[in-house]
């Protein structure tokens, strides 16, 4: 933890909590921040509409699922379908207005691999896949991405396109016929980047409290652009530490409990 | 006809060298038991299917079971990566196993299409991602009223499906609860489908209409395996074991450790075991 | 999001002349209430779709407001034929009404493709069917993997569904339960869902998990209506009045004596007036 | 009631519900002999499973339905699903081993026509349509049908194909692409008819007992075939008469009782 009393990571969950209001419709697909989230549900969005694609619709765990399949997931949901009824009612729909994507690789327009690193055939890494990813980047309303910078991680060119963000930038999502907004916000533990209009590169619109410039850019594989105002994250508040931290800290317990056995966070899931 | 009989007389019977099989569960459900059944018998070049391969995907395929995976994501979930299947990608370890990979939305349809006895599922996918150029099985329609070019992908069509469910009546009806998953579908695409359910209760007259619930003309066999989604979970029964899951990263992560683990957990054990694994977790 | 308020205002909020409307209930849940007051309010021009178009929508084609009838059985259940809309039909009366007929499984199909998002339903149907020859919806498309020539009709798209159900809890989330039909899909599909139901109760919390529930996020508006389903029955309200259907098929076999009947029991009554026509029929 | 103390009507009902066994799955379509259906489970086929289109599968109603949506199907059923689940899942999914089906119009193929009387576009009597049927008849693995006779209802030519038989005769069926079975058997108040295993023409294999082939003739719109050797249907046993007349006594009480009027038997339902 730094000396301004909270963590970059804990930044970056309350700066995405932020992005979610009242009346979204978030799905949280695998390696989302369920923690943003359930922020924003237990501080100013309780009305919130968290679905995992499990199939549990409008779940309000008490603690941090392990799994997007939990089964508190489904005790606190309003009710649970089925995985078809889910992917087909309640994405292919419309109706989700926000799903959030984490990435093994990102560029600057908000494409996204989570499937190989190396080539396809003859892979340096094998990661999990895409999961849900592919239709939630093109059949939720916006994205917003989630990631801890690093140029491992924040790359000029992706390996394989798991999911389309805005492809080469400009119309490209709707030359190739998707009529979504896709990529709309991108939340580092650095900063908040929104896509440019015009060209839909992600742009740096406001650092972190004490974030340096010169910071996002040792951490990040491309040349960074800036908007012309960058804006300072306002710092956490009390309540929003609080929040998070009380989260986790009952996450931590109900899962040792349960376990008996210390069990860490969820990071991917399946 | 559902017909009541030990779990390994309903994995002889039902699983063959060759097979394509889906052993399906949504984190919830994981039909464990069936799966180290099969591990035990040793069925050899299985097409295995599954949305969310897990651990024990993990522990077929280290085991050799597999020679084609057919997924949409393989993690062992709140912890990482599948040691024993990246293994076997990367080094062919402990043989090669080819891979097909589809989104879940794609696998989602593809078992629904299986279900309504449809040849392929349309659906909107695949938009600018780039399994379309490395999955030959991944193919467009067009509508034919607006224009609008969808997403084709094959039906999935198991020789067998393994699940695993809370409880049966006693005419072989099951019941499914909680998350529910894609086990309905999973076992309704399949030629043959194996269950194995917690526990066998008279009758279901007392279940809400409209439950998740396979007749008994619907399913091949039931075996009743207390525990046998262990280290997953049986909503209304135990929860699941995240220490397991961790664990699990650490053996998988060594060939040795692996056939060790096997060994000892596996290939010595037995069905009955399941139930003393859930025993110390609680109920829920 | 749903809102609570009157049948009357929700009506009058989300139904305009022109629209494409669809009234569903499958023999159980039918929303009568909704349709009268559709009918009192005199809307013109509609494209009224529904898989069983039975007395009310005799009543609604009989009073004029349908110029097109989008359906796959029209009937009285348990009596026999539709006579209001026959002599629309056959005689243009009160006025000529166009036919889109399909069958159930094209209709069930294109409810679901219409809350799925898509533009068209792809199913095995119509084979060696005349309505292929006489339903220019009715196309085919061609399975990019086995070459099978499989049925495709457009999704259906309401611009507006209303249906009833047993309750909604006090943020407007609706159950529905006993025989569900095609009514979770007539709600999604739709641009606005209006939905009377029984009663309000304060939260949904003891329910099953695996029950059917609209979010009240999927809803436009939701009206309490008891009784307003009737001459339809409300699993675990009041059981189906037969004796009105039967009456209906002389009613409606006499346009003199229809007009009479409906002046007399729609357009001066109201949506309070259900609650004592079911009052009489006993609890189920 | 004729002399021989059963009516034609329930001769019809017991030799439709003859031809059903225990591990039958039975879609009870439109205007469907439930009553057959309902004899043969409570006598010879106790395990028969019923589906009707409404989405109530394994039921078991004590008394006969007035529609295919009655509530007692529901409650009595192992389960009941979605209208869209019951066409794909069930019936498209070839689950079903008999379809019921009855007919305004039959021809000697097992083409069935209960869309309109008359010109399409320009209808003598516009009857209630096809339902479920068309795809009953390609979907199930067999269809049975049944129908009181009458030179208005068997006829030569029907004026619209709303479901496929045998089409034409011979392969027709598998010309088209249908691989499943079709018309196997007619059941009428006067006989029981196979399809010829060549020609597919329904043919008279068994009169019921006291009807002669006269009688047959003189209510059928078309030359009738006889098989070589044609049998007398069996008489209804003691047993299957009080099974069918109880049923139908319980069903008059409870549709009385529960509409506070007389309710006629189902005839047609949607």
């Amino acid at each position: 933890m730094s000396d301004r009393g909270f963590t970059p990571n804990e930044m970056m969950t309350i700066a995405a909590s932020r992005a979610l209001k009242g009346d979204d419709v978030c799905f949280v697909g695998i390696g989302a921040p369920s923690a943003a989230c359930n922020v924003a549900r237990l501080t100013h969005a309780p009305d919130i509409t968290l679905i995992y694609e499990s199939g549990t619709i409008g779940t309000a765990p008490d603690v941090l699922p392990l799994s997007i399949g939990d089964g508190e997931l489904c005790e606190t949901a309003v009710t649970t379908v089925s995985v078809p009824e889910m992917f087909r009612y309640w994405l292919q729909g419309g109706r989700i207005t926000i799903g959030f994507l984490g990435a093994a690789q990102l560029d600057r327009f908000g494409n996204i691999n989570t499937t190989v690193i190396g080539d396809y055939d003859n892979p340096k890494t094998r990661l999990p896949g895409g999961g849900g990813a592919p239709e939630i980047a093109s059949s939720a309303q916006k994205i917003y991405v989630t990631m801890a910078q690093s140029k491992r991680g924040m790359v000029d060119k992706i390996d394989f396109y798991t999911s389309f963000g805005h492809g080469e930038g400009g119309d490209h999502r709707k030359r190739i016929g998707i009529d979504t907004e896709g990529p709309a916000l991108l939340i580092t533990d650095l900063a908040i980047w929104e896509p440019d209009p015009e060209t839909k590169e992600f742009t740096v619109v406001s650092l972190h409290p004490g974030v340096s410039r010169e910071q996002v850019q040792e951490t990040c594989g491309w040349t960074v652009k800036f908007a012309d105002g960058v804006d300072e994250t306002p710092a956490p508040t009390a309540l929003e530490l609080k929040t998070l931290r009380d989260l986790k800290a009952r996450t931590e317990a109900a899962h040792k409990g349960a376990a008996g056995s210390g069990a860490k966070k969820g990071s991917k899931d399946g | 006809m559902a017909t009541f009989m030990p779990l390994k007389q309903a994995v002889a019977d039902n699983l063959r060298d060759g097979d394509t099989a889906a052993f399906e569960g949504f984190t919830h459900l994981i039909p464990t038991a069936a799966a180290h059944e099969a591990i035990r018998q040793g069925i050899k070049d299985l097409t295995l299917v599954r949305m969310t391969p897990d651990v024990v995907y993990d522990q077929m395929i280290g085991m050799g079971l597999a020679k084609k995976l057919v997924f949409s994501y393989a993690g062992n979930p709140g912890v990482g990566l599948l040691r024993r299947m990246r293994d076997a990608v990367e080094n062919a370890y402990p043989r090669p196993i080819e891979l097909e990979e589809h989104s879940h939305a794609a696998m989602a349809n593809a078992y629904e299409a299986g279900a309504a006895g449809l040849p392929c599922a349309v659906f909107r996918g695949y938009l600018g991602a780039e399994l379309a150029r490395v999955n030959a099985n991944i193919k467009q329609v067009t509508c034919p009223f607006s224009g609008e070019v969808l997403a084709a992908v094959p039906a999935v069509r198991p020789d067998a499906t393994f699940i695993h469910a809370q409880k049966a009546d006693r005419k072989g009806n099951v019941l499914i609860e909680g998350i529910i998953g894609i086990q309905k579908e999973a076992v309704l695409a399949a030629k043959r489908a194996v269950v194995t359910v917690e526990e066998v209760v008279e009758d279901f007259s007392d279940l809400h209409p409209n439950l998740t619930i396979l007749p008994h003309w619907a399913i091949t066999a039931v075996s009743v395996v207390p525990g046998g989604a262990h280290p997953s979970y049986t909503h209304g029964y135990y929860p699941r074991d995240n220490a397991t899951y961790l664990e699990w990263d650490k053996i998988a992560a060594d060939r040795e450790l692996f056939r060790a683990w096997m060994d000892e957990n596996v290939i010595k054990a037995t069905p009955e075991d399941f139930a003393a694994r859930v025993a110390t977790l609680g109920a829920v």
